[in-house]
Parts: structure tokens; C-alpha cells; sequence
């Protein structure tokens, strides 16, 4: 039953392309696709390409978190750091990543930390404002129940801080993580000749179509399959939050 | 809404072109100021695009009637089946050693001396299977090196000198204006790998979709030609139309190297990228560049 | 042990500007259990918060045991009134008692004694390992009352802090604070709706006026100091205080 | 509060002292990064020109456009998806299979179905920041409390007032947040798909500054989109102030 | 109007199984205003969701005016224990009150006069617009009082309503309800701590006994229809009746 609920919108969804695509150069209908997907990703590929690219996205993934939730409570909890702070990371926050590469090439070269940092630079935000927001919601009574109760410094971080803004915490890492994808795949657009971001524009570029969208497959089955472990962990972590009814999810 | 581009009105053709930012482009912009095309019946629009795939993709999606891409890309397209046709030819190289505007360069103390040398080495170039790598090797062939254990990392030509100066690649393939600008703050040029790879190399086109109607084409192939021919003879102006659609600034743009505009494509040192390229793995199949380029 | 001279509180925002408390002067000595009652609404809890030091005072001063107070102080213990918002979701019955525990530094063994005896105490040591969300609004009240207790403050303050049990329960949990005040010498402060109660638990009974907040009544109560839920409330003087605070408390009101 | 904006400049003045000490000091080559100085003096320039600011507006109004429809079609879709019982189940693998497709990767799609005209912009921005504000929706949602959840049911509220008195309120804080992540996402994508595509706008000025080797001019262009960013943040504030008055975390704020 | 037969509920979840209901039947006649008193615990607060259709019964059967429950029946109030979670903090307390008044379409008029009048009734006229978290815990539950109040419903099911006000304000809370119950022919279902209340308020009292929990005793308050706090507490009667009731909660506990 679960797993019927899990496929029947995307098999519905295929149906729909199966019926438009092939009409036109650029969408070929999912037979040839699936083709493609199998002659390109059943291959040395997977090792030369796909894992690297998945490490980058892991290693970026875990800075960002710790980047995000480490300046978002300090800034969610001061009111005075945050008006500090606020514009010069929304200066940055608007600024297109692509753009931004070139600056982080001249902090970290060109190979895999630059790549990093780019996953990095976008993955940040999500978590840095759910954090910020999560820390200034914290409940007034437990966080005078802490005062009272001599709760300070780590012990009130770890137990109270960290743990009454989990709820949105895990909000911006979920968002981060689809966006560490997206960031992957354009940190592969500069100083690369390996990879899976990579390996998609050097389709698209050499007009490779149906392999460019099975590179697109697997993008989406990669973010579907980490979201699925990302459950994992936040049922595990939100279990308290999700138990109390405050979530029906 | 708005006028459909590519559809006459009052006696005017609306053509959008999809064309590169960069020097290599300066005849169109010249050839629209100077009213070449008005003359043809075309109101010409012209759009900046990134790069050759995207003004590939806009040419095939119906978005310009007429783009410019270079040689590479076209062949590329063309092995995918892609309906595209060359209409008009777009920049050759001068095929001077140390006066082209395309060349390998890399840190003044660095112990690459000739094209020899970069056997080997990491070589940056804007995008990888594509015109720079196959030339590059060209050049180190021609020299008598071999050229497969060169290791090509992408960059964008903005980004290369940053990279070449803190040591991040040992050379980096440029072309105008970053071929000037880095020499003149110390680069050494080591190899004019358009020069090398084919005499008086043809390093773009112009080309149109069969959908484009052939009146049109011919007009806009007259208007071009004409723009080519006055481009390569009047140097000056091209300087000048150059401070209007890029940001060079003005310092540079009286030192580049300028490319050759002649008004026919060298079929021959089309073929010869096409087989480099093959050779190189880059394309897949032989092609016969005839089917590209009438 | 706690001063409070002159205290003021006005809370000011979203255009509504309300005095919670007018001018509030009085002293509770060390190891004295002094009970506040007054109208809903006059100002109690916010007395209770300006001494914890967690509301700053509009004016006048606030000391404990000498000091001006500017934050929370030391070995001060609160049942605050939303008992079900101060305890920690995420944590079990067991955990939120320990907590306080934990940041004194108590040993292992020590804390787990301390735990055990207090959650016993309020009748709870089934519940230990059930998260508070799991359990009854009075059986959350006595998880926040086995905290406070299992701290061993020096002082103490509830905000009616056995509004949500039933009556057998809270005549043991009166208990239960009478004999740690005895046992531990614990100075408190103890905010209650039930004037029953507060005569019962109290040496003093303070009467809040209702708005412009003042000390209407301050009365000492005069019942020996061991206490019995049988003995003491039908005791003639017991009566008599309880018809006294009655009084007072129906004066507070109409002073409103 | 009148102070905030205060303490913002002194940010922003140290990350200027920053951009023009490091070129400076020789720690990266002028070239590459000039000194704060050159850039602004570069944008002061480029401020003076019309096509800056014509640019600045295609920009914009792409933005504003793509915003506006990700964040209706958004909200409307999480409320739906994270009310109706099952619908999450059903929906979820779809969401998160779409969701890490990067736009930039639709580029060909765009182009074929819209050309280089605003309709292209729209699809990347519209697809971009779609999901932003849907997956914080979705988590605001589930955030409502149980007990404000019953009290809503037991009394008789429709399924429309539910969303509208109850639901809606309780997820603002975290929609807010998503519409502050997705301003700045279709921002990006807008210059980014400008920059991609060629459409008019600041990407493309980016472009071509780039393409010319004008660091100081694309210093001076990020400069306008890191602008943009600060004001848009600063509206969002504005607006967040307004709607969530009532929230702890802005409550505090106004009582700090 | 409410028939409870053999009702049984079971709460599992992270490893905790708790039969909060062994088995409770009882009726209530249209009209009928019942007491429930019982243990802290003992599943008052989950009898009552149950019956409200806010928790699905495990066994055995609800009815409401003669339709087995399955989601909360129309015309029914709820004031529950956790009152402060059970106001919007968004909306003031005018609004608060008004809200389940405009699902019941009654015209604006109608509306403001309602609000005005329970607010009145509660006390609260000049905190109407306050929002909840600017209030008193016993305000809170006051406004809570007034929104059932104001819904004029037919049922009217309350979860110690009283436990956060003073004694005074408690007495006048109760003749409010006593009217209420007389003047619109409620049928009532009161849980409460204070056996005297009980007895004051109720036709009849049910003592529930704690875990397993079963119906202890059904004692029938043959006090006149017509009550009043001085004279009907002063009847021998009343005294006795107490006692009873008393007697019960004693060996409900000791069931223990
Ligand atoms: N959500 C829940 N999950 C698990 N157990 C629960 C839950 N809610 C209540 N219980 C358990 O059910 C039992 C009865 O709880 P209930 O709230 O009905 O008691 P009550 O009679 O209202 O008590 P009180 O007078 O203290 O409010 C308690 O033992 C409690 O621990
Ligand atoms: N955060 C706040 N903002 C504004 N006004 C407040 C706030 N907290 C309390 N008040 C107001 O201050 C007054 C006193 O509130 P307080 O909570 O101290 O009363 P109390 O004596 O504890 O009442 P109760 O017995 O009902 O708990 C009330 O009129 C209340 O409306
Ligand atoms: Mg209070
Ligand atoms: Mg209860």
C-alpha cells in the first residue's frame, strides 16, 4: 500500500510523457531515455562520475550544515549580531552562485575544495535562516525554565537551543539538500573534466539529448534517494516533535 | 505578444540573432550600425547568448533565425542529427604566428618554452571536446609532442588568468581580449594553436535552420558578407564598435590582436577540425563538412 | 532573604499599555513560607517573575539574600504557571528532573536518588520514562513540582502550582512542601488561588490588590509550626484566618 | 529597534574595510579582486549610465513575475498537499524527485518552449523557487499545535477557516522564511537564466562584462545584485513585522 | 443526549501503553448538567475528547443525541485544559471569541453583542483587545469560559475550567454557568478538581476510579434546581452530599 502510494503519481507522470515526449529534439519520450539511461549509467561511469560528484555533495552538504546551524544560533539567539550581520549575508545570499565562482577559484583554487565551497554556498542559506528563525521562536517559558534552572552555555545549547529549533532546523536541511544537488551540478560547470553535473552539460553542450535527460533521471532518483534517508534521520531526530502531535506529517 | 520576429512587416524582415558578446562578433554589430541589413529589407535584433550550444538550442528552438557558433559546436550539432546550415562564414584565424587572437599561454618563469612542453601538462580551456582542446592539441602535435597526456580542466577565459597565476593549471588557452591583458601583465605566449591547427582556420560561422525562409537567408547572407568585408577593412572601426556591445576597456581594445573576417569559409580547415576532432574522440563519426557549409 | 521595596511593572506594546503592578513592598526572612493570593489578573505572576529576576523591574528593587537582583539567582527554584509550556518536550519525565541536576554537577548516583525520590513523591515514579506530552495536565503539574523539589533550592517559588490536581493530591503535595521547607530550610514563595491553602501552608498570607496593584493585607498566621491536614484546618484559629484573608481578598476585589 | 540599520551599516562597513584591505595587502592580486574603492567607483560609473538601470528592470520585473507565481501556485499547493490526509504520502516521492533537478539543466527545455523571451526567465524562476517555499509550507503545516488543532474542530470550524484562522497563521513564520529564501533564489535565477539564455537584464551586463575582462565592472554588477538582496530582505523584514506581530520571536523583539 | 457505553481507550506509542480507559458507561440526559471528579490521571481529560469526537474511541460506543460519534457533533463547546494552547495567539481576544460566532453565520450585530456579553460575564470587557499572551493565566482561561459561553451551544463539554481563577472570580464563573445551563437548557459535561464545585454545580456527580478506570459511583445531587453560593452551601444537605462524594474519591484512589 505504501509503496503503491509512492509510485502511482510518478507512474502517472510517465504516462503523460510517454503520450508529449518524442515530439521534438529536445524531449524524447522515456523509452529512449531509459535507453540512454542504461547505456550511460551502467558503466565506469558511475565510479568515474557519479561517486566523486556524490562525495563533493556530501562533504558540502555536512559544512553547510554545520556552517548554517553554528552562525544561525549565535545570530538567532543576539538580536544585536543579527541587525549586525543581516545585510552583509543577504548581500551575499543574493548574488547568483555562478557569479560568486570565480571569487571562491581565487580563495580555493580550482579543484575539489572550490567545488565544495560552491555546494556549500548555496546549501548554507536554507539552514541559516530556518536556524535563525527556529532559535528566535524558542517557547519564553522553557527558555526561563533554563534560566532558572542554571541551564547555560553548552548544556543550554545542546539540550534547550538546539533541540526546541530541531523542528525547523531539519526544515533547512531538508531544503539544502535538494539545493546541494542543484549546486553540484553547477560547481561542475567550472574547472571540471569529471563528474556528474559535468557529464549533464557536456551533453547538453554536444546535443546529446536523451542522455542529458537521463543524467536529469538520475539527478531527480539521487535527491529522491537521499530524501528518503533524510527521513530516516529526522524521524529518528523529530520523534519527541512528531509524537507530541505537533506534526502530523 | 509583440511582432512575431521573422515575419515581414511593412517591408522589413524582423530577425532576432543569437550572437556571443565578444570580439569575434564585432562584424554584425558593425554591419547593423553601418545599415547593411536594413538595406536587405532586415530589422536585425541582436541577442547576447552565453555560448555555441545555447545559441545552437535558440537557433533549433526557433528563437533566432540566425546565430553565430563556432566551428566545433557546429560539427557537433550536425553529428546529432541537428538541423542546422552555415549561411555565412564568422571568424578566421590571422594564422600568424604571435598575431592571432587565440593562444596558449602560461606564467613568464614557467619551463613550458614550446608547444612541446605542455605534453603533459594541465591546460585550462573554456569548454572541454570542443574547438580549444582539439586545437591545443594541434599545436602540440605539430610540435612533435604527443598530446595524450595533456589533462584539460574547464574554465571559463575570465577565470583562467586567476587560476594560471596561483599555480592552479600550468597553461591556460585564451582568447581575445584575456590574450592581451595577460601578456601585458607578464603571460608568455607559448603556442597560437589556431594558427597551428589549419592554415587561415575558420574558428566560427554563422548558420540559420532549414525553417528560416531562403529569401531571408540570402539576404542575410548578402548583408553579412558585406559586413565581413568591411569589418577585416576597416580595423579602426571595429575598435570603436567594439566599446558598445562589450566592456573592454578602452586601453585593451587599442592593443588586441584582431581576427581575420574573410567573407568565404575555408571548407578545407573545417575538414581538418572535423577530422581532429574525430581523431581526438570528440566527434564521433567522419563528416562531411559539405553538408554543413553548401 | 528577598526585599522587595517599591516594585513597579508596566508592560508596554502593541498600543496597550497595562500597570501589572503599582507599588509592591515587602520582605520574606530566610527559611519563612510566605503564601501571595489576589484577584486574577492582579499581578502575581508577575511578582513572581520580577523576583526570579526573568522580568526586569519598572521600578523600585528587588534583593535576594542581600543582593539586587538582575537575573535569575542562584539555587532559586520556580514551578511557573504554565506548568505544560516549562517542561522540555524532547525530554522524558526522568530527563527533565534530572536536567537541573546535571548543571549542579551532582554525581551520578546522587541525581538518580534525587530523581527517584522526588518523582516518588508526587506519585509519579511509573512515568518516569513517558514523555510529558504523554501525560495528564496534573500528572505534567507534578513532573514541574518533582523538578523544583528535586533541586533543593534555597528558594522556592510556585505559581499555584496544584491548580491541576485533585484535592487528595494536593493535600499530599502541601505536604510535601511543608516538609521540605522544615527539612531544608527553604525560603518560599508560594502564589495560590485556594485560600484554604494558603492559610494551611503559609506563616504569612500577603494580599494583592487588584489593579493599581499593592500589598493589601500582609497577615501573619499564627498556627503551630507542624501542620496537619486533619488537625490544623479544623482548628478554631484556622477558621477564623481563613475568614480573615476572606475578607481581605473581598476588599482587593472591590478595590478593582 | 531604530538602532538595527545602524548595526547593519557597521556590517556592511566591515565587509568593505575587508574587500579593500585584502587586495591591498597583496593577500590575492588586484587584478583578480580590486579594492572595495575601485568597485564602487565603477558602480558609481555604471549608476550614471541608463543602461544599468534598464537592465536592473528587466531583471526585476522577471523576478517579481516568477516570484509572485511560484510563491501563489506554492502556497497553494502545500496548504492543500499538507491538509488533505494522504495527499503527502502521494505526493512525496514526485516532490522530492523534482526538487534537486537544477533549473539550469531545463535551460534547452526553456528555450525550445518559450524562446528567449520573458516566458523562459519565468519557467527557471517559477521552477527554482517553487519548491522553496513549498517545502516550508509543507513543514508550517504540521507545525500546528494539537490543542489550537482541536479546539478548532470541536468548534465546527470548516476546513476553509481551519486553513485560514489556524493553519495559515501557525505556518507564516516558516512561509515567511520561505519567501525570503525564494526571493533570493529567483533573484539568482533570474540573472543566472539572463546570463544562460541571454534575455536582457544584469545577467547578461554580467555576461559581457565578464566575457571582456572587466573585473572591477562585474565587481560593481554583483555589487547591484548583493544590493537588491539587502533591500528585498529589509521589505520581507518590514512585511514579517506586520503579519507576524503576534509571534514570540517578533514579540520579543518589540519588549527587548 | 450523551450515551457512554463501555467506552475504552488505550494509548500506545514509543514503547508506552497506557489504558487510560478500562470501561466507562454512563448516560447523560438532554438538559443534564453532570460532574466528573476523579484521581489526577485517572483519563477525565480522554473521556471527554472521546466523547467531543476529538480522539477515536478503542472500544465500545459514544453517542450524541442519539449519533455515534465520529468526529466532533455540531453545536458542541470545549473548554479545554490546556486553555493557554487553545487560543489563537494571533487574534485578540475579541476575535477569539467571535471566530466559532462566524462559522455559525450569525449576522455581525448578533456577533458583537454575544462577544460583548460573555466577555462581560467573564470579566473581561476591558481586555477584549488584548491578545492571549498579554494575559493572566486565569484571564486566558476566562477568555476560553467566554468563547464557549458565547456559542450558545448544546453541549457543552468542560475541562476544569476553573482551575487557574480565584476563589471569588470562581464562584461568579460558576453561577455564569449555572445561568447559562438554565437559561439555554445545556447539556453539560464538567470535570473538576474541587469536590464542593462539584456538588454546587452538577444533577449529578460521577466519580471515576483511576487505572483501571471504571465509573466509581453515581451519586444524584437532590439539591434545588435553583442554587445559590451562600444559601445552597450552608443546607446540611450540601455537607453530606460533599462527604459522600468525598468517601468515593478516597477508595477511588485507594482502587489505586
Ligand atoms: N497523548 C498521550 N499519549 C500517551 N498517553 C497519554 C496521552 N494522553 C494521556 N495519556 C495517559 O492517559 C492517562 C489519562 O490521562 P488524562 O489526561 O485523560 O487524565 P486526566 O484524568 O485528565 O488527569 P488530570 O486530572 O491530571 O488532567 C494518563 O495516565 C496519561 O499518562
Ligand atoms: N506579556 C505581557 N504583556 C502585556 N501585558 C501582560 C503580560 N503579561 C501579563 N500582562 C498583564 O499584566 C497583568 C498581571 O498579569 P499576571 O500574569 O501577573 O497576573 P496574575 O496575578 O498572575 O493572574 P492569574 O492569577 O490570572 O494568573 C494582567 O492584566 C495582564 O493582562
Ligand atoms: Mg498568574
Ligand atoms: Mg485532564
Amino acid at each position: 500500500m505504501r509503496a503503491l502510494r509512492l509510485v502511482a503519481l510518478p507512474a502517472a507522470l510517465v504516462l503523460v510523457w510517454w503520450a508529449v515526449g518524442g515530439s521534438t529534439f529536445y524531449l524524447p519520450g522515456p523509452v529512449e531515455v531509459g535507453r540512454a539511461f542504461a547505456a550511460t549509467w551502467f558503466s565506469e561511469r558511475l565510479l568515474d562520475d557519479v561517486l566523486p560528484s556524490l562525495g563533493r555533495l556530501l562533504a558540502g552538504y555536512a559544512v553547510a550544515g554545520l556552517l548554517g546551524v553554528g552562525l544561525g544560533v549565535p545570530i538567532g539567539l543576539s538580536r544585536r549580531l543579527r541587525a549586525t550581520l543581516e545585510p552583509v549575508l543577504e548581500f551575499f545570499r543574493a548574488v547568483p552562485p555562478p557569479v560568486l565562482v570565480p571569487l571562491i577559484m581565487l580563495l580555493a583554487g580550482i579543484d575539489t575544495p572550490m567545488k565544495v565551497l560552491v555546494i556549500v554556498s548555496g546549501c548554507v542559506w536554507p539552514v541559516l535562516l530556518n536556524t535563525v528563525e527556529g532559535v528566535r521562536a524558542l517557547d519564553e517559558v522553557l527558555s526561563d525554565t533554563c534560566r532558572m534552572y542554571g541551564v547555560r552555555g553548552v548544556s543550554r545549547l545542546r539540550r534547550f537551543v538546539l533541540r526546541g529549533a530541531s523542528p525547523q532546523i531539519m526544515t533547512g536541511l531538508r531544503q539544502a539538500l535538494s539545493i546541494g544537488i542543484i549546486l553540484m551540478v553547477i560547481s561542475e560547470m567550472f574547472a571540471s573534466s569529471s563528474g556528474l553535473g559535468f557529464t549533464i552539460l557536456l551533453f547538453q553542450r554536444q546535443f546529446q539529448i536523451a542522455e542529458m535527460w537521463s543524467g536529469i533521471l538520475l539527478l531527480g532518483l539521487l535527491g529522491l534517494g537521499l530524501s528518503l534517508l533524510f527521513r530516516r534521520l529526522e524521524r529518528w531526530v523529530l520523534a519527541w516533535y512528531h509524537g507530541s502531535g505537533a506534526a502530523r506529517a | 505578444g509583440g511582432t512575431e520576429p521573422g515575419t515581414r512587416a511593412a517591408g522589413t524582415d524582423k530577425v532576432n540573432a543569437g550572437v556571443i558578446a565578444i570580439v569575434d562578433t564585432a562584424p554584425i554589430h558593425l554591419g547593423k550600425a553601418k545599415g547593411f541589413f536594413t538595406e536587405q529589407g532586415i530589422d536585425l535584433t541582436i541577442t547576447p547568448v552565453q555560448g555555441g550550444a545555447a545559441s545552437i538550442s535558440g537557433a533549433v528552438g526557433g528563437q533566432f533565425q540566425f546565430a553565430f557558433a563556432n566551428t566545433t559546436s557546429l560539427l557537433t550539432a550536425r553529428q546529432q542529427g541537428l538541423d542546422v546550415k552555415v549561411v555565412a562564414n564568422g571568424v578566421s584565424s590571422t594564422g600568424q604566428q604571435g598575431k592571432d587572437f587565440s593562444a596558449v599561454l602560461v606564467e613568464p618563469g614557467s619551463p613550458i618554452r614550446s608547444p612541446k612542453d605542455l605534453a603533459g601538462r594541465k591546460i585550462s580551456v573554456n569548454q572541454l571536446k570542443n574547438i580549444g582542446d582539439t586545437t591545443v592539441r594541434a599545436s602540440v602535435r605539430k610540435a612533435g609532442g604527443d598530446p595524450g597526456g595533456i589533462e584539460f580542466v574547464e574554465l571559463p577565459f575570465p577565470d583562467a588568468p586567476a587560476a594560471l597565476k596561483s599555480g592552479q593549471v600550468d597553461a591556460i588557452w585564451v582568447v581575445e581580449p584575456f590574450v592581451s591583458q595577460a601578456i601585458s601583465q607578464g603571460a608568455r605566449p607559448v603556442a597560437w594553436n589556431f594558427a597551428d591547427a589549419a592554415p587561415d582556420l575558420t574558428v566560427a560561422m554563422y548558420f540559420t535552420t532549414s525553417r528560416t525562409d531562403p529569401d531571408l537567408t540570402r539576404r542575410f547572407t548578402a548583408a553579412m558578407r558585406r559586413s565581413l568585408e568591411y569589418a577585416d577593412g576597416h580595423p579602426d572601426e571595429v575598435r570603436e564598435i567594439l566599446k558598445t556591445y562589450t566592456k573592454i576597456s578602452p586601453e585593451v581594445i587599442a592593443k588586441i590582436y584582431l581576427p581575420k573576417w574573410p567573407v568565404e569559409v575555408n571548407k578545407a580547415s573545417v575538414q581538418t577540425i572535423a577530422d581532429l576532432a574525430r581523431a581526438d574522440g570528440v566527434l564521433k563519426d567522419r563528416i562531411d563538412v559539405s553538408t554543413l557549409v553548401p | 532573604m528577598l526585599e522587595i521595596r517599591e516594585l513597579n511593572k508596566v508592560y508596554r506594546g502593541s498600543g496597550r499599555l497595562v500597570e501589572a503592578i503599582g507599588s509592591v513592598t515587602f520582605d520574606v526572612a530566610a527559611g519563612e513560607l510566605v503564601c501571595v493570593v489576589g484577584p486574577s489578573g492582579c499581578g502575581k505572576t508577575t511578582l513572581l517573575r520580577c523576583v526570579a529576576g526573568l522580568l526586569p523591574a519598572g521600578g523600585g528593587e528587588v534583593r535576594v539574600a542581600g543582593e539586587p537582583v538582575t537575573g535569575p539567582p542562584p539555587r532559586m527554584a520556580v514551578v511557573f504557571q504554565e506548568y505544560g509550556r516549562s517542561l522540555f518536550p524532547w525530554m522524558t519525565v526522568r530527563q527533565n528532573v534530572e536536567l537541573p541536576l546535571k548543571e549542579k554537577r551532582l554525581p551520578r548516583a546522587r541525581r538518580a536518588e534525587l530523581v527517584a525520590g522526588s518523582l516518588a513523591a508526587v506519585g509519579l515514579s511509573d512515568a518516569a520514562d513517558a514523555h510529558p506530552w504523554q501525560l495528564s495536565g496534573g500528572m505534567q503539574q507534578r513532573v514541574a513540582i518533582a523538578r523544583a523539589v528535586a533541586y533543593e533550592p534555597e528558594v522556592l517559588l510556585m505559581d499555584e502550582p496544584f491548580a491541576a490536581v485533585d484535592a487528595q493530591t494536593r493535600a499530599d503535595l502541601e505536604d510535601l512542601i511543608l516538609r521540605l521547607w522544615r527539612d531544608l530550610e527553604v525560603t518560599a514563595l508560594f502564589v495560590t488561588h485556594d485560600i484554604d491553602e494558603a492559610v494551611y501552608l503559609g506563616q504569612r498570607v500577603i494580599v494583592l490588590s487588584s489593579s493599581p496593584t499593592g500589598v493589601m493585607a500582609d497577615i501573619k498566621i499564627d498556627l503551630p509550626r507542624d501542620r496537619d491536614q486533619l488537625a490544623t484546618r479544623s482548628l478554631p484559629l484556622f477558621g477564623e484566618l481563613r475568614g480573615q484573608v476572606y475578607r481581605w481578598i473581598q476588599q482587593a476585589r472591590g478595590a478593582r | 529597534m531604530r538602532r538595527d540599520p545602524l548595526y547593519g551599516l557597521a556590517g556592511l562597513a566591515g565587509l568593505l574595510a575587508l574587500v579593500e584591505a585584502v587586495p591591498r595587502l597583496g593577500l590575492v592580486d588586484e587584478r583578480f579582486l580590486p579594492p572595495a574603492t575601485r568597485i564602487l567607483g565603477t558602480l558609481a560609473a555604471e549608476l550614471g549610465t541608463a543602461r544599468l538601470w534598464i537592465a536592473l528592470a528587466e531583471t526585476l520585473r522577471g523576478w517579481a513575475l516568477g516570484l509572485a507565481l511560484a510563491f501563489c501556485a506554492a502556497v497553494v499547493a502545500g496548504v492543500v498537499i499538507g491538509t488533505v490526509p494522504g495527499l503527502r504520502a502521494l505526493t512525496g516521492s514526485t516532490v522530492e524527485f523534482l526538487r534537486p533537478i537544477p533549473s539550469v539543466a531545463l535551460v534547452p527545455l526553456a528555450t525550445l518552449l518559450f524562446g528567449a523571451s520573458l516566458g523562459s526567465t519565468l519557467l527557471l524562476v517559477v521552477y527554482a523557487s517553487f519548491w522553496q517555499v513549498l517545502i516550508q509550507v509543507l513543514y508550517g503545516v504540521a507545525a500546528v499545535d494539537p490543542v489550537a488543532h482541536e479546539t478548532a474542530r470541536a468548534y465546527g470550524l470548516s476546513a476553509w477557516s481551519r486553513i485560514r484562522h489556524l493553519v495559515w497563521p501557525t505556518a507564516l513564520p516558516y512561509v515567511m522564511t520561505g519567501l525570503r529564501l525564494a526571493a533570493a533564489v529567483a533573484f539568482i535565477l533570474a540573472v543566472t537564466a539572463e546570463l544562460v539564455i541571454g534575455s536582457p537584464g544584469l545577467g547578461a551586463e554580467i555576461q559581457v562584462a565578464q566575457s571582456s575582462g572587466a573585473v572591477p565592472t562585474v565587481y560593481a554588477l554583483i555589487v547591484v545584485a548583493g544590493a537588491v538582496g539587502i533591500a528585498v530582505n529589509a521589505a520581507v523584514r518590514l512585511l514579517e513585522r506586520r503579519v507576524l506581530a503576534w509571534h514570540p520571536a517578533v514579540r520579543s523583539e518589540v519588549a527587548a
